[in-house]
């Protein structure tokens, strides 16, 4: 048998006699994590702002956090042409919601509605791993998980996106304080929580390729949301 | 009679015939026709380089549609001016880009027509294109294309493009297919040693991606369009231009 | 039959990340009074990608016999070794330059002998004592013909017209290099997988004199 | 007919404009009886299999994947239903939580489980839970568990074989005392006295048979839940977290527990399986 | 097969598994796939000999497995080869190389010539049609001076003044183009290689970490090993050392140990064999 | 008008016994109750002059333009109900649109001038409908030169060199006439129009009105577009001059 199956032969695109099938796919993967840690009275989420295609980077900076309202935002990765989609659907639901009811749309009411218009694209689904934080009605933190179809999972922190498996165990660990005796439970603070969110995206850009060249943070708190920048690798 | 009872509707009438797709009550739009579309580019065009200097953009392309393999049509300009403060760069298959461009210049147009004053900016054009681009994706028909839309915004340089998908960003620098591999690297190089080019700079540096472009990328041809958009010339197409070619090293292969 | 790519996710510009080394390639040979002019483009691509914009294509079997090479890189720079190496023992043997037709045999024995595992399409020109100029057609599938002039490549579809309106046998030297180069640069034009610049050889009873003709200097048609 | 009307249609069906499709996920769902939902559906021929095939597409981080749930149980007894439920989703082999809760509270009477998909179950199950509460407003007077069941089967139904994955039991008390009934994506809708549901149902039903009698006192019966949903996230790798139990009585349900696993592995491991009762 | 002495398997290849594993894969188990590593390697030829160049980031699809590995391979005292794709492939196809040449050097008495290296790669790559996943570039100076290949998977290789390979390989062949010319003063050339890698290692999300140079002149090699690290870890804000007691400790036992009896013996350094 | 007042004038589907279709003569009339509009075809273009009564001062300057481009190479300018016209005019565009997005170049004005006839003839057939209570001037420049058509309510169409519809449209042809059309440019033309405007301009009974001047010709590079600010400029100021010395020495023939 010859050592080179038919199909094997190597492609030469010159000399195909068949014509080239183009299997037109609706996702493409660009890249980047989004991670949230939320306090007593805060939450931050930040998330990387390299967007990128195969294995070449569309652009250095490109922001992934939508601030919906002024105690709510979403991070969002994945499939870029649907994140710019449904961004701009949440964004005139909230209008509708806030025109309609004379006030902005609370967080969990956010929630719940990002987890339904996921899931009306159960069929044809939006490839993004969103994470919505926001303060609260009582003015706590609060992390808003999503699968891709809208399972909505709430937490006081979460890993998502191409380095989010990798990340996630990393803040179980130092946020979560699993597996760990005789830590005790002291509140966590703002600013333990922003050092440890810069200090996972120096990890997730040594080893996930999809990571880096910087990150956007936004910290959000009564007094409304401040943005911060920090300089990761570039390669 | 015997075919009457034969013409009794089955008794499970509504149900899908086997292998038939299922009409579900809730579903808004039962795809009627849905030819497999998902079309593939036939006549297609290489890259697009673009740049972003001090006070404006430079966009470049050259003029080939290539049919396959085959350089069959050598003079295909797919870089226009849109009005004053817009240029648009295409890639990808060109009777898709010639379809968007007639919709584009409609638009322009019925714009003059109201002549009210407001001229299309360059990022509502940029949006523009992502719906319809996310649009047709999602009826898997897409535009097989890739813009670049250039232009001045409320006095600031402003350059975006859209993919077949509706992927779009905004970047000082952006180049199309090859170009995204060999001539972006070129320029952020430049850029990160100079970030404020200026015009004739950044001219220069495109002309030598389409240099080394034209050495490296199988479907690229030695006549391009080049466009530039400030606010001070406004918006200019020119070519065809040469490429400059040094070919020496073919003597130094023993 | 080489397999449908299906670029599931990837788009059509990472093609040059899985397609084979390839010579796109346009080469030709062609008789004239006194000899054979060989000539090729200096092109070869993996997918889109140009790999090398300066390739010889024009490879020594012996002093007397060349080879123009298309199809798989890979496989034309086997064949090509293997055919100088038994061709150069041959020649021991016998005492004198092997003949031609010998040579394109060689070529023939291993293309045909292997042809479900080869992508090769390989002109053999050359001077001998016997036959003075010879061209001899090796494509893919390893079948072998004597032609007075030859042209073969992806390049080639495009100067079928050019090439039988043009040729005249016996030509002289010069308007047969002439009449190659003019076939060559139109083809590079034309076809995506050839160009750079054109590679000559000229192949008479003392043996091969090399040109080359850069690519800014290639003779110019119409260009619309 | 003027010529401009005519190719004013055949403009038309160019849909450039990219307003409407943004309405049509915009419109809220009009609510009437059987909740009409617009489900987007990808325009191409094998529609019902094209969330298939994304899930385990070729591409590694092209595959799209959803969280799946994975051990749930419910029996009656003379104290009424226990339902007992671990809460690990798992993505792929990617364990995407350990506290999702698979309990779904849909009114006081009335509980109904999650197992397979996480979004397929919370999603349906909150359109039973509207259509449990319309049912209470129209008739004054509480769902039964029987009829709860019949409208989850029958909104389900409708997309039969197009991919639902839901594995779901709904537990309560009405008229007719306590009701168990077991309903999933393919429509099949079942009544009986003990389940168990998900991939670490095997293991679950082992320690179930074993130990299951309708006499059991309240408190054995809950260790008995806890017990079996124990030992399948010991057992199934898919399973984990968190075991909730909950106690359904005349009065409604009562969450009873949440006791982490690795909790009751310490717990269980040192009693040898001591019997239960 | 005694237990003895075991028989020792064949060198090279083995394709006992072949059958078994086209069975599996009819049977739907997922084949795992030698992974695509992405990778900048590149080389030119200057005044007075080669320089080669190469990022240092292994990749298993899309994690970093190796954030500084070396992919410039020694094969004689006179020549070098970096190696791109799978990674075993070039490690292992390298280094058969290099022991043939050697060999070679015995049996000719010549220092090895870069042809030679060349034609043995070529041919031994192409025996295996390109299962072998080795994408090579091959520079060394020898007798008739400086020489430059890149080899190809399937067995192909061209010769020219400046070459790149890899997933980065047109980055860094952008800047060749718009830079390179004949007779380069060493430095220049380094500082051209250089930046190619970087071109590379910034712009290809396969390669990363490190430059690493080579410089081969006629009789002598200067091989840089991170010439320039271009890229460093970020420092981290808070440590993460866990204090004593942090780990659980689930159960304990302790054995005791009775000393026996106590013998010294001393051992000298040994000084090294520079004979 | 002998049959006013007889019932005749009820429908437009009906003929008075003398044979006349009083409906659309009333629309004509309509359309001599508002300011007058002039086309002037030259050598070299054509232009378009309207007289645009104001109302009153609280009006802001501007509004109701009373001539509108139609596509790129083609101007329209009305007289008569302001509303009616509108609709005439967002017809004309459609055509225009549709013809290129059909034809790809851009709509001849006779043809244009055809399909605009035969839509405003067509409510002048029936009862259910009444005409449209405007004239509409139509005018291109494309490559066989300047071109120019009026349309009345009753559908029928002429070219001309030189016309005028609205109030004063008597006055103003006789002054037309005394023009050379055939041999003057744009330029000149430009300023004759204003000083039409001027002079048939009746001081009583409308005090104020807002000259509105556009051409379509060489110097436009074939885009009909409002008259730049520097030659409205000039032509106003001539125009004016002309009414002062034709006030002063009240000798010059009107």
């Amino acid at each position: 048998m010859s050592l080179v199956q038919p199909e094997m032969r190597p492609h030469y695109p010159d000399y195909a006699t068949a014509p080239t099938q183009h299997h037109f796919s609706p996702y493409a993967d660009n890249g980047g994590s989004v991670v949230a840690i939320a306090g007593d009275d805060f939450v931050v989420i930040g998330a990387d702002t390299r967007l990128s295609a195969g294995f070449s980077i569309y652009t250095r900076d490109q922001n992934k956090l939508f601030r919906l309202s002024d105690t709510t935002v979403l991070g969002c990765s994945g499939c870029w042409c649907d994140t710019l989609t449904l961004t701009r659907i949440l964004t005139a639901r909230m209008q509708m919601y806030q025109q309609e009811h004379n006030k902005v749309m609370t967080t969990p009411a956010c929630a719940q509605m990002l987890s339904t218009m996921l899931y009306y694209k159960r069929f044809f689904p939006y490839y993004i791993s969103n994470i919505l934080v926001g303060l609260d009605n009582e003015g706590k933190g609060c992390v808003y998980s999503y699968d891709p179809i809208g399972h909505c999972e709430k937490a006081t922190y979460r890993a998502g996106g191409s380095a989010g498996a990798l990340l996630q165990p990393l803040l179980d660990n130092q946020i979560g304080l699993k597996n760990m005796q005789n830590v005790g439970d002291s509140k966590l603070s703002l600013e333990r929580a922003l050092a440890v969110l810069k200090d996972v995206f120096i990890s997730a850009a040594e080893r996930d390729i999809f990571t880096g060249d910087s990150i956007l943070i936004n910290v959000i708190t009564k007094d409304g949301i401040q943005d911060y920048s920090f300089q990761l690798r570039k390669d | 009679m015997f075919n009457s009872v034969m013409n009794a509707p089955p008794f499970w009438h509504n149900g899908p015939a086997p292998g038939a797709f299922y009409n579900f009550p809730g579903a808004s739009t039962t795809p009627q026709d849905f030819r497999q579309h998902s079309q593939a580019p036939v006549t297609t065009a290489t890259s697009i380089v673009a740049l972003q200097y001090k006070t404006g953009v430079v966009i470049a392309g050259d003029m080939l549609g290539s049919y396959g393999s085959l350089a069959r049509y050598r003079n295909c300009p797919r870089i226009l001016k849109v009005n004053d403060n817009i240029i648009l760069g295409a890639g990808g298959d060109y009777a898709d880009f010639q379809y968007v461009k007639d919709i584009i210049e409609q638009k322009i147009i019925d714009e003059d027509c109201l002549d009210d004053g407001f001229k299309l900016k360059p990022k509502s054009l940029y949006c523009w294109l992502t719906r319809i681009m996310y649009n047709r994706r999602s009826k898997f028909d897409p535009f097989w294309n890739n813009f670049v839309v250039g232009g001045i915004q409320d006095g600031e340089p402003f350059l975006g493009t859209v993919d077949k998908l509706g992927t779009a960003y905004a970047d000082k620098i952006i180049c199309t297919g090859y170009g995204a591999y060999i001539a972006v690297p070129l320029l952020r190089d430049a850029v990160e040693k100079n970030p404020n080019l200026t015009k004739v700079e950044a001219r220069q540096l495109v002309e030598k991606c389409m240099e080394v472009l034209y050495y490296r990328d199988a479907r690229s041809f030695p006549k391009y369009q080049i466009a530039t958009i400030d606010e001070t010339e406004g918006a200019v197409v020119e070519g065809p231009i040469d490429v400059n070619q040094n070919w020496n090293l073919a003597h130094m292969i023993q | 039959m080489p397999p449908v790519i299906t670029d599931l996710a990837m788009n059509t510009e990472s093609d040059w990340m899985n397609a084979a080394h390839s010579t796109g390639t346009t080469i030709m040979a062609a008789e004239f009074d006194g000899g054979v002019i060989i000539g090729a483009d200096s092109r070869t691509t993996t997918g889109s990608y140009i790999a090398n914009r300066v390739t010889d294509k024009l490879t020594k079997v012996t002093s007397h016999i060349y080879c123009c090479r298309s199809g798989s890189a890979a496989d034309t720079q086997a064949i090509a070794d293997i055919v100088a190496y038994h061709l150069n023992f041959h020649g021991m043997e016998l005492g004198e330059e092997p003949l031609v037709e010998t040579g394109a045999s060689v070529f023939r024995e291993l293309c045909y002998n292997y042809r479900d595992s080869l992508m090769a399409g390989i002109l053999v020109a050359g001077w001998d004592k016997r036959k003075g100029g010879q061209v001899y057609s090796i494509p893919i599938g390893g079948m072998c013909v004597r032609q007075q002039v030859s042209i073969g490549g992806s390049g080639s579809s495009y100067i079928y017209g050019f090439v039988d309106a043009n040729y005249k046998s016996n030509m002289s030297k010069d308007d047969c290099v002439k009449f190659v180069t003019s076939a060559l640069a139109l083809a590079m034009s034309r076809d995506g997988s050839s160009g750079g610049v054109v590679r000559l050889g000229i192949i008479t009873e003392d043996g091969i004199e090399r040109k080359v003709v850069l690519g800014n200097e290639l003779p110019k048609f119409f260009e619309d | 007919m003027l010529f401009s009307e005519k190719t004013r249609t055949l403009d038309s069906i160019l849909n450039a404009d990219p307003v409407d499709s943004l309405f049509s996920d915009l419109l809220p769902t009009a609510n009437n009886n059987l909740a009409r939902h617009n489900f987007e559906v990808a325009p191409v021929k094998e529609a019902t299999s094209f969330v298939k095939k994304w899930n385990n597409s070729c591409h590694e981080n092209l595959k799209i994947k959803f969280n799946h749930g994975t051990t749930t149980l419910g029996f009656i007894y003379q104290g009424g239903v226990i339902v007992a439920v671990d809460s690990r989703a798992t993505a792929g082999s990617y364990i995407a939580s350990q506290t999702v809760k698979k309990v779904i509270e849909i009114n006081p009477y009335l509980l109904g489980t999650m197992a397979g998909g996480a979004a397929d179950c919370s999603f349906w199950e909150r359109q039973l839970a509207l259509q449990c509460r319309l049912h209470e407003l129209r008739n004054k007077d509480r769902i039964s568990v029987a009829a709860a069941s019949k409208v989850l089967a029958n909104m389900v139904y409708s997309y039969k074989g197009m991919g639902l994955s839901m594995g779901t039991m709904l537990a309560g008390w009405d008229k007719r005392g306590p009701g168990l009934y077991y309903v999933d994506n393919d429509g099949t809708r079942l009544k009986g006295k003990l389940f168990s549901v998900g991939s670490g149902s095997t293991y679950a039903y082992g320690v179930l048979d074993a130990e299951y009698d309708n006499e059991l006192h309240d408190e054995a019966a809950r260790e008995l839940g806890r017990r079996a949903i124990y030992h399948a996230a010991h057992r199934d790798a898919m399973s984990g977290g968190f075991v909730s139990v909950y106690h359904v009585k005349e009065d409604g349900w009562e969450f009873v527990s949440r006791t982490d696993v690795a909790e009751l592995h310490s717990i269980y491991k040192t009693d040898q399986f001591l019997p239960v009762s | 097969m005694s237990v003895l002495c075991p028989e020792t398997p064949a060198p090279g290849f083995s394709f006992a598994n072949c059958k078994r594993n086209a069975l599996l894969e009819s049977k739907g188990f997922p084949v795992p796939k030698a992974t695509k590593t992405g990778t900048t390697i590149v080389g030119i030829i200057f005044k007075d000999g080669v320089i080669l160049g190469a990022d240092t980031r292994a990749t298993e699809d899309t994690t970093v497995s190796d954030k500084n590995c070396e992919k410039i391979h020694y094969l004689a005292p006179n020549m070098y080869c970096c190696g791109a794709g799978t990674a075993a492939d070039t490690e292992q196809t390298t280094q058969m190389i290099s022991s043939q040449l050697e060999l070679h050097r015995l049996f000719t008495n010549r220092v090895a010539r870069v042809a030679t290296a060349n034609q043995m790669l070529k041919q031994y790559l192409f025996r295996y049609q390109g299962h072998i996943g080795a994408a090579l570039v091959l520079g060394g100076v020898d007798s008739t001076g400086p020489h430059l290949y890149s080899i190809y998977p399937h067995g192909s290789t061209d010769k020219l003044p400046y070459t790149t390979m890899g997933s980065g390989s047109l980055a860094a062949m952008a800047v060749f183009e718009s830079r390179w010319n004949p007779d380069l003063e060493e430095e220049e050339g380094v500082k051209l290689v250089r930046d190619a890698i970087a071109a590379g290692i910034f712009n290809d999300l396969g390669s990363g970490s490190n430059v690493d140079i080579c410089i081969i002149r006629k009789g002598s090699v200067d091989y840089r090993r991170t010439f320039d690290e271009a890229n460093k870890k970020g420092v981290r804000q808070s440590s993460y050392r866990y204090p004593k007691g942090t780990t659980a400790v689930l159960s304990s036992k302790t054995i005791d140990v009775e000393v026996v009896d106590v013998t010294v013996h001393p051992i000298e350094p040994e000084h090294m064999d520079t004979a | 008008m002998s049959s006013i007042g007889t019932g005749y004038d009820l429908s437009a589907s009906q003929f008075s016994p003398d044979g006349r279709v009083f409906q659309v003569e009333y629309a004509m009339k309509a359309v001599e109750n508002s300011g007058t509009v002039i086309g002037l075809r030259g050598k070299d273009g054509v232009v378009l002059a309207a007289e645009k009564l104001v109302m009153s001062k609280l009006h802001e300057p501007g509004t109701n333009k009373r001539i509108f481009n139609i596509d790129k190479h083609v101007g329209m300018a009305f007289s008569g109900l302001i509303a009616d016209a509108r609709q005439i005019v967002d017809i004309a565009r459609r055509e225009a649109a549709n013809y290129r997005s059909q034809y790809g170049v851009s709509i001849p004005l006779n043809y244009l001038n055809d399909r605009v006839s035969m839509y405003m003839h067509a409510y002048t057939l029936y009862s259910a409908v009444r005409p449209y209570g405007c004239s509409v001037i139509l005018a291109s420049f494309e490559e066989n030169g300047p071109l120019m058509y009026t349309i009345d309510p009753s559908g029928v169409s002429y070219g001309y060199h030189g016309c005028a519809i609205g109030k004063a449209k008597q006055s103003a042809k006789t002054e037309i006439e005394k023009l050379k059309l055939r041999t003057m440019t744009c330029r000149e033309l430009v300023k004759e129009a204003a000083k039409i405007i001027y002079l048939v301009h009746d001081e009583l009974k409308d005090k104020n009105f807002e000259l509105e001047l556009s051409w379509i010709c060489e110097e436009s590079r074939g885009v009909h577009e409002k008259v730049p600010e520097s030659v409205f400029a000039e032509a106003e100021k001539a125009a004016k001059q002309a009414m002062e010395a034709d006030s002063d020495s009240d000798t010059e023939d009107m």
